[in-house]
């Protein structure tokens, strides 16, 4: 069986709770068009975030898309959030079916 | 004698000290929160639909530039004798400037405890007073004449769901009545004490984890954590003299003024102004004041408004 | 007056549109459709046990029927005036001829509140409706001799939530009798309408993003969403007169007839006829049918009954 | 006649049996589980506050002997007749040893329901007896001189949600008596038997699906988790005996030593014995033993207290 | 230290909650052994899936296995899925140990 | 424009979540800095773990770190619970900025 598949990128993003609508409206701008949240918490540079309340809670955003779009938002990311949110990037390659979709 | 609901806050302290693995689930946490938040915003809108409300803009102005004032005098302090930034100083002073509502319900349940009156309109007063300091907060932080996204603040001020529940259940209760209340009353009042009790061990639980945070800030973040609420409450109770409250308004007055925020403030402070530490602030609010209002303060409180407009009531 | 539970709704409402933060817990939704379909089980069992239940068989049977003929005119009506495809027609349907708890706990809540009495087999009309719709729809969308996985339906439909609870509800409050339920009566009947107040916040947050979606759908989702709930109010005063019901139990059944059903029948019909637009169904059900049903529909059923049926209460 | 809460316990048991859909949210599950400990606790250290605390504690001495007892018998009896490995059948045993907070609500609300007293001691033996057996099989799997990390499971054990809130509860409640408590009432005690009729709602649903390991398990785990039980009430009302309870305490400890833990222990043994089999204890704590303990359990235990020490009441 | 270390592929998807059950029935169908779910949101071409209530609700499953059961399922996905349903499908090579688990 | 990338690897294990504290706590002392855990559910060996309750609920971690350090946490949850502990292991590589966090 011959399943057409393309390469993109998963950019992941683990970071605080609280920015998750204006993180997401930021990306938005830059391009944004597809992302999957899921709730977190963990530990880092910034202490343990245990999400026992919500100033203390995590979000996990993965976002499938071409790596021209995903160094786009890093960029973003670095200059607008590294030096003062609680936030971890990682990013790799994975192959997907529908490439129009990403 | 000690009020059974503080007793829950010490329960949970002391678990937390202890490091119990006892938890609140995050989900009854938030559904403790609404059902307060309405319940106080229902007896204040019962209590409104019987006086008039033109006369209460001029105290809504008060407790405004009560607000504010606060907030400025806080930062003030902060730069001069904890040197601290621009920014931390801001955000800090915001959260002092603005208000606790868990606070203010220990305040409620202590004169009901008691028996003492206070006026209809202090919900109100808790609405009001949690958004100015947000803002000259930000003006502080920032200046006028900045990037800052004002429409988003704005949004996150007025349409956060402290002011969206008290304002709206005081408008349900305004327009239902004591009577159109009747059928509710056993949730929303009945149960009040125990719900606020259930809040305050979970208020507990977080105290105890501001702890190490608190010993890493050294003694200036406690003493500011001591000695503003002090401060503030004197100035409520000027305010509230000022308006000709009763006993029990001015010593909730000044609970709500000695009270800082830890719910609205730090969230929009964090995306308002990111570099400020939110550690900092949150040792301070949780680890010491709030502690301290619930414990010894609103008993203060009412022993100085006592003292002061005690011709009043 | 409009009452105080549906004053809730219009906060949600009101605060859902201007794009609040407010946000309930999912986990207390959950809850709070829990009790509210326990209670209303436990209430129905409970006036059951006091009368034979073999005269109530032939009343199943209509109320069966009633909600079949109701899906099939819908479908029609969609494919004709509406021009549907079919699968779309047939979802829609669906929802109309199934029934919504919420909109009956408020037709509950709004003959207490005015101390009109209903039958206690209403509840088992509600149990027994949620169902034959959600068949019905599924063979206009595929014909008989199809694929589908008909036990997967059997058992989605017949051990769903809200049945088990609703009929399970019913078997204790019949088996416990009045005396049984004495002491879970502070919990499942004395915060019935506090609890119904909050879920109907949530239910008005909900529905305010509904709105929307509606934009997109135009006219005719509007009208449908108007016009079939009266069409239906109509045939379920019919079928329960034909049953001897009395004024307030003729509300109540042109109530449940009238309500479209937004929790089983969309996850029935998502798995069973996929190709039908989840969007387009809700938008009508919650954004016009349900709002229109608890704010003005409840009281207009209630004068239609009592018109036409004035010589029986 | 059967309990109302027990018919709740009933109709999760067939609704999970049937595998129908519904689900409690996790959130409720934990929210009602600590309103439980809580007035358990509150209401014994209300009634504690009426007498002299140091007769107690020869008591406290005598059911810690009881659990460890229990757990000791239990892990000679599997070895032996079950030929379980010793990791195994200490696990076990450390369950049986222990005791089940929902059991001895149940046991309380058929007393409460029958009018039948019982001391207020009670709720601290069920405190005192959850953590002795699992330091037992702690030492039964592993001996003396192991490498367990025994600071580690004193922490768990002591510092668990169960023994914090059963304690604290009590504390409260005897430092606040009966007026201090009375504000908190309507939510502890009047909604008590309400919150308990969902737990067991949940337990029934949870117990449901034991039923496949246990078929793999066999005819022993069933023959113990029923044996087991019956044997230990009669060791828990000699005790009582001992202590000089009324039939209503003796028929609460022996529904204590009957009953088995299915929430400290299981969590605890699976850090301190990970070889041993989890599935195996829950199948026989929560497929027979519960179930058995408050469908039919809880009245003979009544039945034997009365007859042994009829005199005594 | 030697681990033994061998590759499989992670298939991720991301799709509708009312789904759950239904789905993970199919794929057992197809030989599916073992797999995780977490509680998800997010947007997609379908628009936003917030979670705020259950019809809106996302699930993100993962699937550790062979490429070949992996593209199987992928196939069965896109006959029977990918037309009516918000899902999104991508998948990576990972090192397991004790490869008889997947 | 150009961004610092650097290779880590993501290691990420699902296992039973009450092993949390215990688990995270042990691998603190193997030199771990920083990890994101997830509420998860799923099936494998050990059967069905729907997370309708505690003793039935999983946790999904996940760690980007240097391949030694996750090589030697590999090697110690092979040795300390894979014989008892329902769990499932897997790795892969993936790019991050900011290396000195990982
Ligand atoms: N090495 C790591 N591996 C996985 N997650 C991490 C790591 N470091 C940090 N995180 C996550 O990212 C969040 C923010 O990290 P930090 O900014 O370093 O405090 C933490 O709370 C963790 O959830
Ligand atoms: N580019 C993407 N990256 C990550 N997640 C996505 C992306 N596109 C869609 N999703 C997720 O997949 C779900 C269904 O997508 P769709 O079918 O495109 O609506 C969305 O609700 C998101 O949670
Ligand atoms: N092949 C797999 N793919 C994804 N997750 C798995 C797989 N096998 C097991 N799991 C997860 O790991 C947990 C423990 O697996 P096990 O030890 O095999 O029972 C399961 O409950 C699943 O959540
Ligand atoms: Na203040
Ligand atoms: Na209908
Ligand atoms: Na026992």
């Amino acid at each position: 069986m011959s399943l057409e598949i393309e390469k993109r990128v998963l950019l992941t993003l683990v970071t605080e709770a609280v920015v998750e609508q204006s993180l997401l409206a930021d990306l938005d701008r830059l391009g944004l068009r597809g992302y999957t949240v899921t709730n977190a918490r963990g530990r880092g540079n910034r202490g343990v975030r245990d999400a026992a309340w919500d100033e203390a809670a995590n979000i996990r955003v993965e976002i499938v898309c071409k790596r021209d779009l995903a160094e786009l938002l890093l960029a973003h990311l670095r200059d607008h959030y590294y030096a003062n949110y609680a936030m971890i990037t990682f990013l790799h390659e994975v192959e997907v079916m529908r490439p129009e979709k990403f | 004698m000690i009020d059974v609901v503080v007793l829950f806050f010490l329960l949970g302290l002391l678990a937390g000290l202890a490091r119990s693995e006892l938890k609140l689930p995050p989900a009854l946490y938030d559904s403790l929160s609404l059902l307060l938040l309405l319940a106080i915003g229902l007896k204040g809108g019962e209590g409104l639909a019987r006086q008039p409300l033109l006369p209460l803009l001029p105290q809504l102005g008060g407790v405004i530039l009560l607000g504010m004032a606060q907030t400025l005098i806080g930062y003030i302090a902060l730069r001069r004798f904890g040197r601290f930034d621009r920014a931390n100083a801001a955000a800090i002073a915001a959260h002092y400037g603005s208000v606790s509502v868990a606070t203010f319900a220990v305040g409620v349940n202590w004169l009901n405890v008691r028996g003492i009156a206070f006026e209809p309109q202090l919900p109100i007063f808790l609405a009001v007073m949690e958004v100015p300091a947000i803002l000259v907060g930000i003006v502080l932080a920032r200046g006028m004449a900045t990037k800052t996204d004002w429409r988003r603040i704005a949004h996150e001020s007025f349409l956060g769901k402290g002011v969206v529940l008290l304002l709206g259940g005081m408008a349900i209760g305004w327009v239902a009545g004591p009577e159109g209340l009747a059928p509710i009353r056993p949730l929303f009042f009945d149960l009040f004490k125990g719900v606020l009790a259930i809040f305050l061990l979970e208020m507990g639980l977080i105290v105890a984890r501001q702890t190490s945070e608190l010993r890493r800030r050294g003694l200036f973040v406690v003493g500011f954590g001591l000695i503003m609420p002090g401060f503030s409450a004197i100035l409520g109770i000027a305010c509230g003299m000022a308006m000709g409250l009763s006993v029990g308004g001015l010593t909730l007055l000044a609970t709500l003024a000695a009270s800082a925020s830890y719910i609205a403030v730090p969230a929009t402070m964090r995306l308002a102004v990111p570099e400020a530490n939110p550690g900092l602030s949150l040792a301070a609010v949780l680890g010491v004041t709030f502690p301290f209002n619930i414990l010894i303060g609103i008993p203060i409180y009412h022993w100085l408004a006592s003292m002061l407009a005690g011709g009043n009531s």
